[in-house]
């Protein structure tokens, strides 16, 4: 299977973060809202595993997806030395993205971080009549996509830790003031493990369902080497499950986090 | 492609049409591989590591990037010996590839029974594992010692009705010596190494990078390990031996055969790429085109020292 | 720089400056590395493994590149310890480092002698090396068993007037099990990891590469291994434990600081750069200085598990 | 100590021979013809050791020294992706080169494929009267380096495998030719072992001194690791010397080739 495709459009975002349009009609075909590619980000010999990244929209016309990430270390240093032009080896798309019910009118998306890269895919995505998106940086200057989220949403809110744009607060707080003023039907969660796990907590507190894409350490990305587990439960007991198949988005009430 | 390359070869009776075997534990069941290759490329799948029961496994995370290398700590997940019977033999005998159930056991009587189980299903051969390093209880315990393998391969042994491959722990002092114990015990083959137990450190945070903290190290790193004990092991017993640590390609392959073995396992590699195990097969007889070797039997410990 | 950063250790009443050590073999006398940098920048330096007589070493090649790493089969190449005390000794006086005597013996007379002698040399302390891959006497053959390396210990220990560091070889099923019984037989300290021992095939010529067969595999690649000994052992023991295997940089020593070792080695790193041991004390300082630790002693066994 | 330096200039000399030049006063000061200099010849993590090569030429003026390669594997692959203007990681010069004595008037130089290169600063040294170079190649088109060898000697001798330029014999036995023709004071080997094994023989029989340039894989480069050695007679006995620091270059009768 050819999993090599060309980097068609390089774009830095800020000093750290970087948005690449790769050309893949095959993937662009299957990609759904989600649903991550697994890159070969260097050699073998410079970053051995590949590193997972969500689609993070998807261009069906043009056969081409986005993705964007932000330095983390080796593997992600590597691949923002890729440019335009250049080919990069990507497997995918792989796993369940966020399941979209036409049923539901209202829903908010909570991101926080690279978590808020596969929610505006989600956004463009999903039938809903009211969409907002709350999304929480570190501070003012590391808010990125904004234009884009605001063209997909009917709100964009901004929460930042230091308060220097948007409200200083957690994602967790702006989304229990929004359900407060009008409860959605469906809350989409993407970031931090414990932003994701506080906020399952106050939905279930309100009744409200709410699907989560988790993040974990991978090898191979398909599902067989069973390294990139969660846990999920399952009758009275639960059990370890692939991220990168069976996720990386799960039922936000399914899943145990430790 | 030449039609005069045989790449056949012979594991104590069990027939592969090419040494190339997927390596325990990094090939699931094959179905996710399915979807890259044709599986009937392969010599032969070594399933995930089988238990009587299902294992939950070890928390996450459960793998480490290392120097040209990894570091895992499954701890053999899988859904019980029944569950692969029923489920995913009938899956992988639509192709024509070599079924080897790899099995693992807590106790004596575990490894009996898997082994009796195995025995009455349609797969090709049985790889023990008395060499998982991600578990307390069974497996290396057993397969740390001569007398712990000898006491393990005697008792499956009269049950086994299908080829028996002892799959060896590379964690050990003497690993010839374990090898001979196998052999002594009944083992039609052995097939090393497993992986070598290691650790990695997050001196950011200071804490262990693995749920379990510690884990196996697998893939190029340990190829000088691996070929280093395939060599010994091979000079050491007349049963047949499949080699595997970090093979990547043919010309790595090939360096297992010529040390000795009789046919390769490929695990990690297939992380970085998915087409690793197809392309070692064809490596395998680029090299053998180049070097006018026709059947892949002449290789095999052809080491000149 | 900050003066209130304090990186002295001490290793079983043997101070060091700093907790980073040149490692047996790597850094010869360290007359050629003088060359390169202030020796002086050291915590200490382990010489060149020693031995009654002198010896010839194995036939080249001796040195072989592996992924991330390097196999050696030197054999213990030798002046012999005359020469050492007679010439060695004065050059490295000259410098505020420790002196370690790396010291291997053919039988238990030899390790007795030897240890005597460099009982009686301005040394500052002894590395018992038990864990040489490279020779067939000896070494190797004392420290793959407790034993072996109780008797030996037991029997020098007597004899020694400088605190006695017992090198341990990696090779083996249970290195804790080592380590105990190098402490119960009286050892100051354990240092590890030697080399594991590994091999490497040329495909092309269908030989080994190296002259000796097989070799000890060394560099980044063994560091996960390494690490695993070292956290096991420091949980075995109470004695000091020095670690090595792989640290090529502050990072990476802080990594071994963090699992057990009160102090490190480092060897093939500096084959890559010849300031990489300096670079590990300067990348100590630099991790200490970002994450506000004032002394190294603080790192030993911090890990959070 | 600083070992990073500019290649000043990068030429190829056919399909995978090429020849650098590199500037470093320090390198260029001391470096004496037959002398080495070790390379990262890419990241540790591409080609973990450093790559021993002879100096081919120094210009004490410009402050530069020439080092000329082949590819033969992933070092010196890695080595050729080098360009002009980049900078790289020299250790040198090591080791001893050949010993150049006034009072030899005639010498010869021999040197077979990559062990050509240390012989042409030789002869641009060498204070003899008469120089001859005899330089085997396996082919025609493998030939390199002519001209300048033939501006540093008075006689030029080419032989190669095939015969397809030159003379087709070995250098060994262009030598022998040469030494009846006229006998030299010195002889200069350079190239694979088995050829200064053949070639020391032969000036043994003629009485006539020799040294050899020897090639062993090594670690350190410096002396300290003794993984390079090769056999030198002592007494009655040998030795197992560093070829990084007591050679590379060695008196052809001390040497044991095995
Ligand atoms: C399902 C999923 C989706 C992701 N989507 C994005 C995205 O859209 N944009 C983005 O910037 N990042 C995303 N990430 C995180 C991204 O994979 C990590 O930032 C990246 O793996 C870090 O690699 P590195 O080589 O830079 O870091 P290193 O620290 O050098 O990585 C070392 C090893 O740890 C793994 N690792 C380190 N951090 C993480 C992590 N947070 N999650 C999983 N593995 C990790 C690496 O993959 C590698 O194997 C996603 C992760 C997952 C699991
Ligand atoms: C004293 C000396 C002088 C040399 N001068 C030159 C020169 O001027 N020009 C030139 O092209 N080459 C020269 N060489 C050979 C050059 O070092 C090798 O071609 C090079 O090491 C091969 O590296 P590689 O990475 O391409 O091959 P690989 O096969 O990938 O190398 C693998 C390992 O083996 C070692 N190795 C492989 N072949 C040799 C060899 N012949 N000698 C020593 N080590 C080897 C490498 O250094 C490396 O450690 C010299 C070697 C020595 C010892
Ligand atoms: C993620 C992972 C899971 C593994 N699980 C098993 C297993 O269940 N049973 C087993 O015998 N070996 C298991 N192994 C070991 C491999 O089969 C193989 O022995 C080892 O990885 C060395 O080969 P490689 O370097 O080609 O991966 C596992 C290895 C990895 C990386
Ligand atoms: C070339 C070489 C020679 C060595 N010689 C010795 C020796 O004489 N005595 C000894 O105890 N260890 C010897 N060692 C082992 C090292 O001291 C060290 O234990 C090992 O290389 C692991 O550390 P590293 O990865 O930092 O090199 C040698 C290692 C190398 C690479
Ligand atoms: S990464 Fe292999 S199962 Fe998910
Ligand atoms: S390469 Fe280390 S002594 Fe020569």
């Amino acid at each position: 299977m050819d999993t090599i495709y060309e980097i068609v459009k390089a774009d830095r975002l800020n000093d750290d973060t970087y948005v690449f349009t790769i050309k893949s009609e095959t993937i662009a075909k299957k990609a759904r809202a989600g649903q991550i590619v697994h890159i070969k980000c260097g050699e073998e010999t410079t970053a051995f595993l590949r590193r997972p990244f969500s689609i993070c929209s998807v261009d069906k016309e043009e056969g081409t997806v986005d993705i964007a990430f932000q330095i983390r270390g080796k593997g992600t240093k590597l691949l923002s030395e890729f440019a335009e032009g250049n080919t990069i080896d990507v497997m995918g798309p792989l796993g369940q993205g966020f399941s979209l019910y036409p049923k539901h009118k209202k829903i908010i998306v909570v991101g926080g971080g690279i978590g808020i890269f596969p929610l505006l895919q989600l956004l463009k995505d999903h039938p809903a009549e009211h969409k907002r998106a709350i999304l929480g940086f570190r501070s003012k200057d590391r808010v990125i996509l904004e234009d884009s989220f605001k063209n997909s949403c009917d709100e964009l809110i901004i929460t930042t830790d230091d308060g220097s744009i948007g409200r200083k607060c957690f994602v967790t707080d702006a989304l229990k003031e929004e359900i407060e003023k009008d409860p959605p039907d469906m809350v989409f969660f993407c970031g931090p493990t414990i932003m994701m796990k506080v906020g399952v907590g106050i939905l279930k507190d309100y009744d409200i369902p709410c699907q989560v894409s988790l993040e974990q350490r991978m090898g191979c990305g398909i599902g067989a080497c069973l390294t990139c587990v969660c846990k999920e439960k399952k009758d009275e007991d639960w059990d370890y499950v692939q991220v990168c198949k069976r996720g990386p988005v799960f039922d936000g009430n399914d899943i145990i986090f430790d | 492609m030449n039609n005069d390359i045989n790449l056949k070869v012979n594991i104590a009776g069990l027939e592969l049409k090419n040494p190339v075997i997927a390596a325990s534990g990094t090939f699931g069941f094959g179905r996710e591989y399915s979807r890259y290759f044709d599986l009937n490329a392969l010599g032969g799948i070594s399933v995930k590591g089988l238990t009587l029961k299902p294992r939950k496994g070890n928390p996450p995370p459960r793998i480490a990037e290392t120097p040209m290398g990894i570091l895992n700590s499954v701890g053999l997940q899988n859904p019980g010996i029944e569950t692969f019977i029923e489920k995913e033999i009938p899956f992988l005998r639509k192709f024509d590839t070599a079924i080897i159930a790899n099995a693992s056991g807590n106790s004596l009587e575990d490894y009996e029974r898997i082994v009796e189980m195995l025995s009455d299903s349609d797969i090709d051969a049985i790889e023990l594992n008395l060499s998982c390093p991600n578990v307390k209880e069974g497996c290396m315990v057993f397969g740390t010692s001569a007398q712990g393998i000898n006491t393990v391969v005697s008792r499956v042994k009269k049950l086994a009705k299908k080829p028996l491959i002892v799959k060896l722990t590379p964690n050990v002092t003497d690993i010839a010596e374990m090898a001979k114990a196998a052999e002594a015990a009944g083992a039609d083959s052995v097939s090393l190494i497993n992986t070598l137990l290691g650790m990695a450190i997050d001196a950011k945070t200071r804490r262990p990078v693995l749920g379990n903290v510690t884990g196996g190290l697998s893939g190029p790193a340990v190829k000088p390990v691996a070929l280093r004990m395939v060599y010994e092991v091979s000079k050491a017993v007349s049963i047949p031996v499949i080699g595997m640590g970090g093979i990547s390609n043919g010309t790595d392959a090939v360096e297992f055969l010529l040390a000795g073995a009789s046919a390769v396992m490929v695990g990690t590699a297939g992380f970085v790429d998915p087409m690793a195990w197809v392309n070692t097969v064809e490596g395998i007889k680029a090299y053998m085109q180049e070097n006018n070797v026709s059947s892949v039997t002449e290789l095999i410990g052809g080491l000149i020292v």
